[in-house]
């Protein structure tokens, strides 16, 4: 049987733990028998119980108390229960973690990962459903990664808790947990081949028939990188429409390179998050991209996100207003058709 | 749409003691059985998401709402369902909610945790209603109103600075807000004891704010309790903080029950329900069942029956507002 | 004697709390003779001691009362004594004032307004010289409005606290508030021509000689505002480049008119903003007008911004890590000479 | 660079009566004189935004830290030259800081509020250290270290809700850290009763945290007051929360002051300085202020002649410090 996001995950920190005494777990509800909203904790309070901290509910408080350990040597991964509540934290983010290196002249290190479930299509309603880690883009200091199930996701975890110095966002999703791992097998993946930057935090490039006579570049991240998948399938089939998909894992700092080779190659961009469009990821990938390979672009980049409200409870309303992979192909078609297609979003 | 059941108005229950234990029993009965017909539901597969029952817990609800007056202001948390049945009376439209539909309380975009009635409130992140709920009374009070403020918040919810900044502002500006702590011994899977140093009272009378507990899951001993609280809150315009010890009976959310067995199992004995059960004839409590038993069958006929939400307009709330 | 920014908001204050018993002012030190950090606040405690809340040390905190209070019919404006606190109030914005109304099946209304002075300059150091605005873009029912000295800043705020209905982030910058209100007579500011769209939060486009021959738009707000007129006239001097700047104040959402249409005019797009450049003002512009007008682009969007780290305390390292007018006109001479210049900032 | 002076290492007063009131004295001398040359430098333009002067809380600093151990930690606030020279005795480094030169503390980046040195550390905004510090604390606990963290906080810090997460968690955890309140009776321009309500002693103790409040500015009274104090948290690992209750003699910032004059007036009489002095022989005295004004002026002679900060690469700290 595969292994899935969460048990890569899982094992991951089952690992650290046993290799690093520096590794230390906090966040709310991660004692076993719970094991922790979504389980990715689970175990390891019965194994190490003096390396994890279950918390009270103080999110600004955990994460402050988390930094404190981090500049003082420890190994500290934050789970936020539900990254909706990573707001609670902002402060301690910004103000803090994130600007204590630079600003205390590179004396001290913040080695902090906070992890944070985030995404919809479960029915959690608006304060359970967001994707926020577009508001924490842009903050000097902060990386954010965000995994799918392309990666090794264990792996990425391992090298943010213990080779990475810099305070780090690690974004995961809520429905990408019981996904199995879809590891590239000889460099494909199904009939698409598999291309890999080798960065620490990699960015996957996926292709039907080789990096040649791609049409369009559908770049997604986390939660979407499936969905894109999906659509590239369909817009083969369908329209005979070769897709390139652009899955980077390091959306902070960014890393444009395979995105700007993709785009060179197939001179059109389609960008895809579940967050709602405006500064946002999309946002920031259209601009770096018109800055790298404005030449290249044979139709205008177009981004394709969630409807500017607040996620709906009922699973029928949250499935109109966040974005599918109808709404990829209907775009992308756009980008062939015509060089200047409608665009799906507005604003928010 | 035809209403139910009409919501009446407040006091409702300054009548004779045996009246006012069947309207708190009658009460009780619907969020219990609320609850119990939504968690089948649910198990059906027609609710998504989560949902925080608040089986054992529904004396909370009685015992404080029903002192309310109308343009009172009720702000509550994930766990609301019980107190928006005692404000509201109106099970149809919270069974519309949570199963999605169109019609439900606030078109299906909040289920669960997120709803809005008349002066009732709720939202799903911890601690943050508390200031809100303080602007709320302050407004109130300062247009020459004389309603007051309840906000319920669970043991757990002490974890949240928040709600300290709020205690200091109520107190320092005299907001007419009854802060109600549900202390149930447990905030989601952690103890209370993991999850909170010291004392709950002690905290809010730092503040220089009157508190006070209660140890009870009677609800006609929570009734006489809270009576005098209300008043005074809205006599004095000053906050109160009230905990009640009780205890949750059922799970946090949906299914996630790791607490020992034994002490759940131990602390049965304080269902509110049976307590008030027992002071009834065995035919009024019957005939009270058959009641309940009825219209939260007919609620949740109605919701299954309405529209799923969606397939509307999506309109962003920026360009609807705007001037 | 001009009235200045200051003071124009000063007087919006004062008159509508004459005017409307529903106005209230909140935030930390505001009241008589001290007047509030920045003064904006001056003399309304003297004049209405009980609708002036001077408040603990509190950001998230009151925040949330002014919400519910505005959720119970009054007009609260809240200050932020120092923009850098609003990330403490970032819960309460996002996951509160800005949720309720859709969330709520439109049953509410939160008429919120949040001042903030943001901006550097003035050697207040990393905690109190940052322009966060972006982080609270693409919020779903959160209205930012940024003002500059070219528009009536007094009556924007007027519109804000009496006529709209969102809650509304209402950014001022520190620099700004001695500088004179310079409003265009008879369509013209100085040798430069002015037009306004009208909007109640305008977007105002000056020109040398009228809208026709442009060869560079370049957007700006807030406090970029003067920084960006100022590097129009040099490239008009020094290079013969004539530039259009397009000033707007209603940053989400965001009013791609004006924008567009100039770009539709000059074919490049410059972008100025006073924080680091990942996915902020700049990149949301930057890809929608990708959208809205990629046509017209003769060459690749660029973009002018503060370096990827915090804003340092000493003056000469904050002028060098902050965009000026050298930044600004270097960046327009490259959109005009190549079409593909390089760029100045990384991302951060 | 030349070391002006050896830091020595703590407990330094373990001596003769005589003796520690001279050393406290010079120390306090010291931050006094090292804030009034740094408002005259302000004065003269060499100095850019704001700087927060601790005149009047000098036996604060001098009272607490000098029982600090080498390893223990402090970590203060926007009000930290006095904090920071006797941890440190470095006026040099803070000049140069605050004058934004490269040989600063950290280079000009930080300026007055934003400095680090050692295990010393200081942010511009309130509250937020409190969870840090905490988590500092509970780091050099859980490696085996018998190290405390000491934190300065003000009373209207208090305002700030995360400083209670972080008093829960001290609390839960056992984190040797001693909370170290200033209340200097006015936060900015606001009065301590405007921004406070109850009682900052029984806010900690409602946390299970021991605490005590100590009114003066006696520097000899505060170090006596302190050491148990310090022993304790070393010893029991725990928490203590100590109110100095104290007036600052100066503006909150450079020249905001807008305090009744006459209150201010009146609480000259208890400035710290010239309570040490009376205990002092004048020749004593004299030498000390010599002593001190030389090194003063050395520093600010050092601090003017460094270059500014600037001209180096920006280095985005996300590059720098990726794997
Ligand atoms: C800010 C925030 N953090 C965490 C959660 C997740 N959560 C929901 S309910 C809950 C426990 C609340 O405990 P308590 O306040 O005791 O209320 P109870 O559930 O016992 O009624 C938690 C941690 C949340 N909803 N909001
Ligand atoms: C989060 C935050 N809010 C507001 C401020 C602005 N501010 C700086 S010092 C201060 C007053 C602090 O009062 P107190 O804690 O009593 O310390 P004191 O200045 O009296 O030493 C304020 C409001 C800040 N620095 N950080
Ligand atoms: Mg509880
Ligand atoms: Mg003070």
């Amino acid at each position: 049987m595969a292994t899935t996001v969460l048990k890569s995950l899982n094992t991951a920190l089952h690992e650290m733990m046993a290799e690093d005494e520096r590794v230390l777990v906090m966040g709310e509800d991660i004692l076993d028998p719970y094991g922790g909203a979504f389980k990715v904790t689970r175990g390891l309070s019965t194994e190490y119980p003096k390396r994890v901290w279950t918390t009270p509910i103080s999110e600004a408080g955990f994460v402050g108390v988390a930094s404190g350990m981090a500049m003082r040597g420890l190994r500290p991964v934050v789970e936020i229960m539900f990254g909706d509540f990573l707001l609670l934290a902002a402060d301690q983010l910004v103000n803090h973690a994130a600007k204590f290196r630079w600003m205390y002249g590179d004396k001290v290190d913040v080695p902090l990962v906070v992890r944070a479930p985030m995404g919809g299509r479960r029915g959690y309603g608006p304060t359970h459903s967001q994707s926020l880690e577009k508001h924490f883009l842009g903050v000097p200091g902060l990386a954010v990664v965000a995994i799918h199930p392309l990666v090794d996701v264990g792996k990425l975890l391992r090298t943010a808790v213990l080779d990475d110095r810099r305070p780090l966002l690690f974004i995961e999703n809520k429905k990408m947990y019981a996904r199995s791992l879809r590891q590239p097998l000889n460099g494909r993946m199904g009939a698409m081949e598999v291309y890999s930057d080798g960065a620490v935090y990699p960015t996957a490039t996926l292709a039907f028939g080789g990096l040649v006579g791609g049409d369009v570049t559908i770049v997604a991240y986390g939660g979407m990188v499936e969905v894109a998948l999906e659509a590239a399938e369909r817009l083969l089939i369908e329209d005979e429409i070769y897709a390139e998909v652009v899955a980077p894992t390091q959306l902070q700092p960014l890393q444009m390179g395979p995105i700007t080779q993709s785009v060179e190659r197939t001179g059109r961009l389609v960008v895809c998050e579940e967050a709602s469009a405006s500064a946002g990821f999309g946002a920031e990938i259209c601009a770096a991209l018109g800055e790298s390979a404005f030449n290249a672009l044979e139709a205008a980049p177009a981004r394709v996100a969630a409807q500017p409200v607040p996620i709906a409870n009922a699973p029928s309303l949250e499935n109109q207003l966040l974005p599918d992979v109808d709404d990829i192909v209907e775009v992308a078609r756009t980008r062939i058709g015509s060089i200047k297609g409608p665009r799906r979003t507005s604003f928010g | 749409m035809e209403r139910l059941h009409d919501p009446g108005p407040a006091r409702r229950f300054a009548e004779a003691p045996g009246l006012r234990c069947e309207k708190l029993y009658r009460q009780m009965r619907l969020i219990r059985r609320f609850e119990e017909r939504l968690l089948r539901q649910f198990e059906e597969g027609d609710v998504s998401g989560t949902t925080h029952a608040c089986i054992g817990q529904e004396a909370d609800a009685a015992g404080v709402i029903n002192h309310l007056q109308k343009g009172d202001i009720v702000f509550s948390n994930h766990r609301c369902h019980g107190h928006f049945l005692a404000f509201s009376d109106r099970p149809e439209l919270l069974a519309a909610e949570v199963l999605g539909r169109a019609t439900g309380l606030v078109g299906g975009r909040g289920g669960s945790q997120h709803i809005c009635w008349e002066n009732f409130y709720s939202n799903g992140i911890q601690g943050g209603i508390v200031p809100v709920s303080v602007g709320m009374a302050l407004a109130e009070k300062s247009t020459g109103r004389d309603s007051i403020t309840t906000v319920f918040l669970g043991d757990g919810t002490f974890g949240e600075g928040v709600i300290y900044e709020a205690f200091n502002m109520a107190s320092l500006w005299s907001a007419p807000v009854l802060f109600v702590v549900e202390n149930n011994q447990w905030a989601q899977s952690t103890p209370v004891e993991k999850e909170l140093a010291g004392d709950m009272v002690a905290r809010a009378q730092s503040f220089d704010i009157e508190a006070g507990s209660i140890t009870s899951t009677d609800a006609e001993e929570l009734y006489d309790h809270f009576q005098p609280l209300v008043h005074k809150v809205r006599n004095t315009g000053r906050p109160h903080l009230e905990v009640i010890e009780t205890y949750r009976l059922c799970h946090h959310s949906k299914s996630d029950d790791k607490r020992p067995r034994q002490q759940v199992e131990a602390r049965k004995k304080d269902d509110p329900l049976p307590k008030l059960r027992k002071r009834l004839d065995e035919d009024a409590a019957k005939s009270i069942e058959k009641e309940v038993k009825k219209r939260v069958e007919q609620a949740f006929l109605w919701a299954l029956e309405q529209p799923f939400a969606g397939d509307e307009e999506l309109v962003d709330p920026l360009v609807d507002a705007s001037p």
